[in-house]
């Protein structure tokens, strides 16, 4: 309710076109010092006050407010610090902070205040984007009857398809209040495309019986029951999609995972427990590269990922290189060794990023343009995070697919794997190739490890955290069958989202490797398993 | 000897390594502190760190080798609630000492130990409250979301009886539980959207350790802001926050007994030192240090052990847990803290910080008074003849 | 072209070559003889470098290769086909080929020449099975083509008869003697089927026991000394 | 490698004067007084006994890894079932001195639980609960066993689905519903047939009993491993094709040593848990199983004492490393396990068999082909 | 050498060992077998010759039950359906094999390769309780003379030359005593020497074990083939089949195989 008045007070100011008029004025300190204060009506009182100046004095401190820049001093000053320069909000002049400021405490209360202004303001913005944002806040809550005019004024006056629709749909919810029965249905039917849930709740409460507060005509009912359905099943279906998203949202992450075991393991057959602290190598790569950018950069922040991904992909290559010349080497033939000694590898590894960079997890943020999501089917949000590693794991599978198969790098790697003596015997420098491969494969494993740091921590078990998922990738797509690992890790993926909201997290988990047992037994090789005598 | 030796046994590798490392640092730190005071009964104290490695038996291991072999006065450490029960038969049998800094269920009270962490009284129940409360933003649904195991557990389940007993029905509460580790929270955070499309919901997060980064991380980016759906977590400080991007979190709340940004002399200087400690013994990412609820709940324990045995003039086990009772302490919470005679708990304050951009927490609520602590949950059946311990 | 001298090689304790010499000129079509077990491809082995010699040099066209690495010779102009075929399993038998030319610069390995499946015509037809699925003779062929296709200076075959069927067996001889009146390309034929090896070779050279026990011109080879180290 | 003599003369008196060593711990733990010369701590013999049951299970790993060349990556569930069902007895045991006072264990009465579920039944009796830690995991081992090896399912699948059932358990006894004290496990048990657990004498005799089942078990391994069984087991490993093509069904030589080894595993569950006092579900991570693979390894596998010098070295180091450098330890133990690799083909026994033969060496590292079977 | 020990289950009341009935293998489309049909009589010698990729390895996967046949029957005896039975029944019930590559237990001795193979209940308790007996340990001297390995016994069997190895897996089926032996290419990599000792062996076992031999070497066909009959695969199925003089005469063996 409260938000609404706020929305209501500015956009009614905006409306008579008051905005010019009444610019430069200054914020009220009275209002000021009441938000500096203790007592929360007061504090929202003031916000509403602030609010209804509307103007972009009062704008910069709600926009203040909201950012945590603004300060007080105890006996009620505010100022707007940013940075170095103050800025006095009371009389908009820049002024030097006095030394006893502290930050004005905003809570969630607050805060939702704040937007709903701030909200308010944008709906006629001329920026599209921020009236679209507005009129999207402003759902969830429902409006009175009395409110809806000037709503279906700021409809009216909306030029953009998208944002009268969801304009109308607000002033529908209030329409279901009516006195007049064909208003009540026709409001109803209108609200069939609603996505928001507070509509559903309303719809709900329609239902009740006509006693208790429902809806007292039968034709009303019928459309609201009728709208409902129509709302529910289209979350069904949005639901059942979310999932399959999520499913393969999650099977990318484990592709991203596994992708460079399925070289070392899958292809050169070492069991290479280190995988995991190879990813780990990409992310904290990341984290540097984020750095650096933070640190020289600080403009194109956003821009790190271009820097960190062929970074970590060198980083990761280059140890992988290293470990390959100073002990994998040593241990083809003995596939089994090769367990002990990267063990032993990861160890080291875990603990030198902890000596290093402590045993806390550092902190890898998604760049601006990674951050929050698309919104489709009216409530679906895919995070652009997300999104960005599906497109980068197929990307990967492809460029690692091409290499292996389409070069003579590709063959001479497969070959060497097949037979090792045989390929020196036909020129094939071996040394070099096994150097290179499992670079390659760390390389992939640093890719992974830069992609998993924008979704997850980026710690020294990072790689635990992924190791024993990447080997049931790996195994259960067939060992050195790339295509097989794909869909075995896309199809975990969505075995898995696809249980989980059925079974919750730890029985879909339960269930997943149950399936993976069972699966192996009718394929023992794997989902791609090679057939005829080349095997034996 | 000329030295008294103090065990500090938390894991320095491993999956607790994220958490515990810093509270060994901060024990180092205040022993150091208590040294350059001159020590205790004159005599310096000597800690022996040992790393139990995550690793529950080789906690018990390490415990009895620090009572027997090393005979030390007192031990420092555990943090999850299964190495601390690994521990306690041998604390038992061995008469030794332990403090406990995390805070945990309850549902215990051994004559060896100390807890200085919170009970579900001083953090579960009145963050709850303060979601339901006007200012909190009048939660009416609730969403229960832990780690599967004993804290999370026990937790929620007092909090399901206490909402209960505050009228909210069951099916208004949804319960949820992940495994140790799970890095995936697109269905969770679905379901939640999905859930609070019923009303006024809150999160009530016992998520513990690493899966709180992704966790956040698929909030922010799924568009659930804290003013629509806040999420209240008892295992995220100002040290796990560092592992994440805290903008898109701005307004989500955590219930502790002690924040960095508490404003307060003994707070400033206690951050201080810690920084400076940091800083003299390069920690990795001293630049970053901050401190939190467990880091000064050990602070605390050392100083009142230190208390005790000044008291007792001895380091003998039995007359320090008689002199323990009633010892008080100056805590960087800005409260003199308590230690109870009865119980082993500290009486503590309660505080509700809500997340900001810059990782840390501004305190939107806390109590007036320290509260003393209820191990033995009214909450729970079976407890109701415990309420005097 | 091919010299070696006096070389020894030991299996752990057992002394497994004593002291062998041998030599193979340009144009020469040298065999290779002995019982089973003797050492024979013990010896192609350290020829190709696949087995370290303990003491004794090899030289090649006057170049000390008695530490190379096997691709290095390969490189050189060696070609190999060894004892159990080694083909590549899982790579079809396209790839087997490619690989076979893994010494020729990319430009020349693009294709895989005519000349090869005129001679074995039935892995044209199989130019997608994997190698690992044909049989066994099949994958001898395919081992000999292998060999053939890397334009080798010097070939070492051994055994290339074994599993083979007796009209491929006769094109294989077309091929070596084809080889061998290039002028240019050096043959050691190591083989069990005497008739055949006899046929091809210009020299021969006994091996029992590891150490060289008779040696000399083609002409000589039904020489009775020769018959006894062959007997059983 | 031939032979039907168990042991070389010397190696029955080795055996005999370690065993004997190994049993006087107890008695000098007894006899002397804290403080005297000739004391052994309760630590340092309850240290030993703990890696004396790791020996075991390392043993038990061996007979399948080492001879029969299957890789288990869950050794750990075997393990920490066994230590379950003795668990279970020692929960039982508690009776009323738990914290609720209840006859149900805490955690039952914390869950709200009127009554034992039914597979706690009989789990009051003692050598009930023995013949559960034997035949759990020997069931288990079984039933598994039977599907993966009639699906032929081999080398790194094999692993893996083993490290799949490991982990499938571990995550279904950290769930409390489960009924197994969820993820804090069974602990603060009081006695045991009526003894305290605390008593010296109950230590000693504890460490008496894992000492007689480890030298009974390595017993009955080298006996087997020395029969002509025990070279089909390594043909089993070297060429299972072959072995069917002169006659032997490889899946009831498979199933008969995994088993047996599931149900040594079982043992030494069961007599480790009363030594360390706790068991819980992160027994059976799969980090746990792999330790076990890696104390056979840098011991030496196919060897039989190997493993038990393997799990010494490994736990014994690892005990002191983090105790002496907690800081650094993992780096020590991280490369102790490359040197060993990289330095010590057969592992530690390894070191002492090449001086004892040389021509041994001459046995060749596997050719590429073999080698390639063993990895795929 | 002891004569065969009679088995249980073996029906032979026609004369014949073994049947195969228009059996076909194909992979993936491809044909290794097409309507192959062979009898072995009790007590024959049958040599299999045709061009490489005829398909006779797969004939004898199918007889081991290596491979399953996409169709057609193969019985050993009057009874015993090949198809329905596993490699190691149809191993104990009598049918031993030696592979065209040789496969022993490499890190195994001669010796104990030997003692692998000796016929007897290949059970677990049988196998764990098992020793050697006298009569055992002498024929398994007689079977080392005879293979050539004597001496040789205590060596791991990996260290073998290739020749070897071919003797050691002939030594094995010796010692399995089967009612058929299989040998695919038991002469390859033999010198000529070897190869008539092989012969003389082969010899020797007629009459007492059906042996099917597929090999290449035409000297050492006409040798152990007598009067016998021989036949010729092609493509899956039988080209030809006959004395050796008329098999080497017949001009579509010519054609595909011999060469002129
Ligand atoms: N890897 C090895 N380790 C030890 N001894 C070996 C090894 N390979 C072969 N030998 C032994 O070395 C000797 C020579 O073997 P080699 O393979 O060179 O014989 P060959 O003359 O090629 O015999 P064949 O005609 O059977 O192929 C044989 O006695 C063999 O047992
Ligand atoms: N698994 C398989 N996949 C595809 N083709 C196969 C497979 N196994 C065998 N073949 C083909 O079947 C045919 C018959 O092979 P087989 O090994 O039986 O021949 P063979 O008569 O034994 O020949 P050789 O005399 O050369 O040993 C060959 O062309 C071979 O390439
Ligand atoms: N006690 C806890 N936080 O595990
Ligand atoms: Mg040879
Ligand atoms: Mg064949």
């Amino acid at each position: 309710m409260k938000t609404w008045r706020y929305l209501l007070c500015s956009a009614a100011l905006v409306l008579q076109g008051s905005v010019g008029l009444v610019a430069h004025a200054a914020v009220a300190p009275a209002a000021l010092q009441a938000l500096a204060g203790d007592d929360p009506d007061a504090r929202m009182q003031a916000v509403s006050d602030i609010a209804a100046q509307a103007d972009d004095d009062a704008a910069r401190v709600l926009h203040a407010l909201k950012n945590e820049t603004l300060y007080a001093t105890p006996d009620g000053k505010v100022f707007i610090v940013d940075g170095g320069s103050a800025v006095d909000a009371a009389s908009g002049k820049a002024v030097t902070a006095p030394a006893t400021l502290d930050g004005i405490v905003v809570n969630n209360r607050l805060r939702g205040a704040v937007d709903a202004a701030l909200s308010g303001l944008a709906l006629l913005s001329p920026q599209r984007a921020e009236r679209l944002a507005a009129a999207r806040s402003l759902q969830g809550s429902e409006p009175d009857a009395a409110q809806t005019a000037l709503l279906r004024k700021a409809a009216a006056a909306e030029t953009d398809a998208e944002i009268a629709a969801l304009l109308r749909q607000l002033t529908a919810t209030a329409d279901l209040r009516a006195a007049d029965t064909a208003t009540r249905r026709d409001a109803a039917l209108a609200l069939a495309g609603s996505t928001d849930p507070a509509v559903r709740r309303t719809l709900q409460a329609m239902l009740a019986p006509a006693g208790s507060g429902g809806e007292p005509d039968a034709a009303v009912r019928a459309a609201a029951r009728a709208a409902l359905d129509a709302i529910d099943s289209r979350a069904a279906r949005t639901e059942f999609i979310g999932n399959l998203f999520y499913g393969i949202s999650l099977g990318s992450v484990l592709l991203l995972a596994a992708l460079g075991l399925a070289i070392t393991f899958g292809l050169m057959g070492i069991i290479n427990m280190a995988h995991g602290e190879l990813l780990m190598i990409g992310a904290y790569t990341t984290y540097g590269c984020q750095a650096l950018f933070r640190h020289y950069l600080p403009g194109a922040v956003d821009w790190y990922l271009a820097a960190a991904l062929p970074a970590s992909f060198i980083v990761a290559a280059l140890a992988g290189m290293a470990l390959e010349r100073t002990v994998i080497r040593w241990l083809y033939g003995r596939p089994l060794e090769t367990l002990l000694a990267t063990w032993g590898i990861s160890l080291m590894l875990m603990q030198l990023v902890r000596t290093l960079f402590g045993a806390q997890n550092v902190e890898v943020a998604n760049p601006a343009w990674m951050s929050g999501g698309v919104t489709v089917l009216g409530t679906l949000v895919l995070p652009y995070n997300r999104i960005a590693i599906i497109a980068f794991a197929f990307l990967v599978v492809g460029a690692v697919w091409l290499v292996l198969t389409r070069t003579r790098l590709g063959l001479f790697v497969r070959a060497v794997m097949q037979n090792r003596r045989m390929a020196d015997c036909v020129g094939v420098p071996t040394g070099r190739i096994d150097m290179m491969t499992f670079g390659l494969g760390s390389g992939i494993a640093g890719l992974g490890g830069a992609a998993l740091s924008q979704l997850g921590n980026v710690g020294p078990d990072l790689g635990q955290a992924y190791i024993i998922d990447s080997f049931m990738v790996v195994v259960l797509g067939g060992v050195g069958q790339l295509a097989g690992t794909v869909i075995a890790a896309l199809g975990l993926g969505e075995v898995n989202k696809l249980l989980e909201p059925v079974a919750g997290a730890v029985l879909a988990k339960i269930a997943i490797l149950v399936f993976i047992i069972v699966f192996i037994q009718r394929r023992p090789q794997g989902l791609f398993a090679l057939k005829g005598r080349s095997v034996e | 000897t000329d030295t008294i030796k103090v065990g500090i046994l938390h894991s320095l590798s491993g999956t607790m390594a994220i958490s515990e490392t810093s509270l060994k640092d901060v024990a180092l730190m205040t022993i150091d502190e208590i040294n350059a005071k001159g020590g205790v009964l004159g005599k310096k104290l000597e800690p022996v760190v040992v790393d139990p490695a995550s690793n529950w038996p080789l906690f018990a291991e390490k415990a009895r080798q620090l009572i027997a072999n090393d005979k030390v006065a007192a031990v420092f450490g555990c943090w999850t609630s299964v190495s601390r029960k690994s521990v306690l038969p041998v604390f038992k049998e061995l008469n030794g000492l332990l403090f406990y800094p995390v805070q945990y269920e309850g549902e215990e009270l051994e004559k060896n130990v100390f807890y200085t962490g919170a009970a579900p009284n001083q953090q579960a129940i009145p963050a709850v409250e303060y979601l339901m409360s006007k200012e909190g933003g009048g939660a009416k649904r609730f969403v229960l979301l832990g780690t599967d195991y004993v804290y999370p557990r026990t937790t929620n389940k007092i909090l399901r009886a206490y909402l209960k007993s505050k009228g909210v029905k069951d099916s208004d509460i949804d319960e949820a539980y992940t495994p140790f580790g799970h890095a995936d929270y697109q269905t969770i955070v679905a379901n939640i959207k999905k859930f609070a499309a019923g009303g006024k919901t809150a999160v009530i997060s016992t998520i513990n350790g690493d899966s709180n980064v992704p966790f956040y991380k698929e909030l922010g980016n799924a568009g659930l802001k804290a003013t629509d759906v806040p999420v209240v977590a008892f295992s995220v400080g100002e040290e796990e926050l560092r592992g994440v991007d805290t903008k898109p979190l701005v307004g989500h709340l955590a219930a502790w007994n002690y924040f960095q940004s508490v404003k307060n002399p003994v707070n400033t200087e206690f951050i201080k030192k810690w920084k400076a400690y940091a800083t003299a013994k390069k920690l990795p990412n001293a630049g970053g240090a901050v401190t939190n609820d467990p880091m000064e709940a050990t602070y605390v324990g050392i100083h009142m052990w230190a208390q005790a045995v000044e008291k007792a003039k001895s380091t003998d086990t039995d007359k320090v847990i008689a002199a323990m009772g009633g010892q008080t302490f100056q805590s960087p919470s800005g409260f003199t803290l308590t230690m109870d005679a009865t119980n082993h708990h500290l009486h503590k304050p309660v505080m509700i910080g809500e997340i900001k951009g810059d990782g840390q927490f501004s305190v939107v609520w806390k109590t007036k008074a320290p509260l003393r602590a209820q191990p033995w949950s009214p909450f729970i059946k079976g407890n109701e003849g415990k309420q005097s311990m | 072209m091919l010299q070696v001298e006096q070389i020894n090689q030991y299996y752990g304790a057992a002394h497994t070559l004593r002291g062998v010499s041998l030599a193979v000129e340009q144009g020469q079509c040298v065999a290779l003889l002995g019982r089973n077990g003797v050492g024979k491809t013990t010896l192609l082995k350290c020829l190709m470098g696949v087995l370290p010699v303990a003491r004794g040099a090899v030289s090649f066209n006057g170049r000390d290769i008695t530490h190379w690495r096997p691709h290095q010779r390969a490189a050189a102009g060696i070609a190999y086909v060894p004892q159990g075929r080694e083909i590549f399993a899982r790579l079809t038998v396209e790839e087997n080929l490619l690989m076979g030319m893994a010494v020729l610069p990319r430009r020349e390995a693009a294709a895989i020449r005519d000349d090869v499946f005129e001679l074995f015509p039935v892995l044209k037809d199989m130019l997608q099975r994997r190698g690992g699925d044909l049989s066994g003779g099949q994958q001898q062929q395919l081992a000999i083509a292998r060999a053939l296709l890397a334009k080798p200076r010097l070939i070492i075959f051994d055994e290339p008869t074994e599993g083979i069927q007796p009209s491929i067996i006769k094109d294989i001889g077309r091929v070596i003697r084809l080889l061998r009146g290039h002028g240019d390309i050096g043959i050691l034929l190591c083989e069990q089927y005497f008739d055949f090896a006899r046929e091809l070779a210009d020299r021969f050279v006994v091996l029992s026991r590891g150490e060289v026990v008779a040696a000399g011109p083609q002409s000589e080879m039904d020489g009775e000394h020769v018959r006894r180290h062959l007997a059983v | 490698m031939n032979g039907n003599v168990m042991f070389s003369r010397p190696a029955w008196i080795a055996l005999a004067v370690v065993a004997a060593a190994a049993a006087a711990l107890p008695v000098l733990h007894l006899a002397f007084p804290p403080g005297h010369a000739l004391h052994v701590s309760a630590y340092a013999m309850g240290l030993c006994g703990k890696f004396m049951c790791y020996a075991l299970a390392a043993l038990a790993l061996d007979l399948v890894w080492g001879y029969t060349g299957i890789l288990s990556l869950g050794h750990g569930l075997f393990f920490a079932l066994g230590a379950y069902a003795h668990g279970m007895y020692l929960m039982r045991a508690i009776g009323r001195d738990g914290v609720y006072q209840s006859d149900l264990p805490d955690f039952m009465v914390f869950l709200d639980w009127s009554a034992f579920p039914w597979y706690w039944a009989g789990t009051g009796s003692f050598w009930y609960c023995m013949a559960l830690a034997i035949l759990v995991p020997g069931v288990l081992a079984f039933v598994f066993g039977y599907f993966a090896f009639r699906s032929r399912i081999k080398g790194v699948y094999f692993s893996i689905i083993t490290q799949a059932m490991t982990y499938a358990f571990m995550l279904l006894f950290f769930r409390n519903d489960t009924g197994f004290g969820g993820n804090n496990g069974f602990t603060d048990f009081k006695r045991i047939l009526g003894h305290s657990v605390t008593a010296p004498e109950t230590r000693a005799v504890l460490y008496l009993a894992t000492l007689a089942c480890l030298v009974g078990a390595l017993l009955l391994c080298r006996w087997i491993a020395a029969s002509k069984l025990g070279r089909v087991l390594q043909a089993v490993r070297d060429a299972e094709s072959r072995l069917m093509f002169i006659g032997y069904d490889p899946l009831r030589f498979k199933l008969f040593v995994w088993t047996l080894s599931a149900m040594l595993c079982g043992v030494a569950g069961a007599l480790y848990v009363p030594q360390v006092g706790i068991i819980n579900p992160s027994e059976m991570s799969p980090a746990n199983s792999i330790e076990i693979v890696i104390w056979a390894a840098v011991g030496g596998r196919g060897t039989l004492i190997g493993p038990i010098l393997g799990a010494f070295t490994v736990n014994g180091l690892k005990s002191w490393f983090t105790a002496a450098f907690p800081d650094l330890w993992l780096f020590a133990l991280g490369l102790l396990f490359i040197l060993v690799t990289l330095f010590m083909q057969k592992g530690i026994l390894g070191l002492w068999k090449r001086k004892e033969k040389t021509a041994a060496a001459a046995v060749p590292a596997a050719p590429a082909p073999t080698t390639e079977k063993e990895a795929a | 050498m002891n004569s065969v020990v009679k088995r249980e289950g073996l029906d032979t009341a026609h004369g014949v060992i073994l049947y195969l009935d228009d059996v076909t293998v194909s992979f993936d489309g491809f044909r290794a077998l097409n309507k192959l049909n062979l009898e072995i009589e009790v007590g024959e010698l049958r040599c299999i010759i045709g061009p490489n990729g005829a398909g006779k390895t797969t004939m004898m996967d199918v007889i081991t039950g290596k491979t399953r046949p996409t169709s057609g029957s193969a019985y050993f005896g009057q009874t015993m359906d090949l198809a329905r039975m596993s490699e190691h029944q149809i191993a104990g019930a009598g049918i031993g094999r030696k592979f065209q590559r040789p496969t022993v237990f490499e890190q195994h001795t001669v010796f104990e390769n030997l003692e692998l193979a000796i016929r007897m209940d290949k059970g677990v308790r049988r196998t764990l309780f098992a020793r050697l007996d006298s009569a055992q340990r002498d024929r398994m001297a007689d079977v080392l003379r005879l293979v050539r390995l004597h001496g040789q016994e205590n060596r791991p069997a990996g260290l073998l030359s290739h020749g070897q190895k071919q003797w050691l897996e002939i030594g094995m089926l010796l010692m399995q005593e089967p009612q058929l032996l299989l040998l695919d290419e038991p002469v390859a990599g033999m010198s000529d020497a070897e190869t008539a000792r092989t012969a003389e062996l082969l010899n020797e076992l007629r009459g007492r074990h059906s042996i099917v031999v597929v090999e290449h070497d035409m000297g050492f066909v006409a040798e152990i083939a007598q009067q016998g009959k021989v036949t010729v695969l092609h493509e899956g199925s039988v080209l030809a089949q006959g004395r050796m003089d008329q098999v080497q005469a017949d001009d579509k063996v010519i054609e595909v195989y011999l060469g002129r």
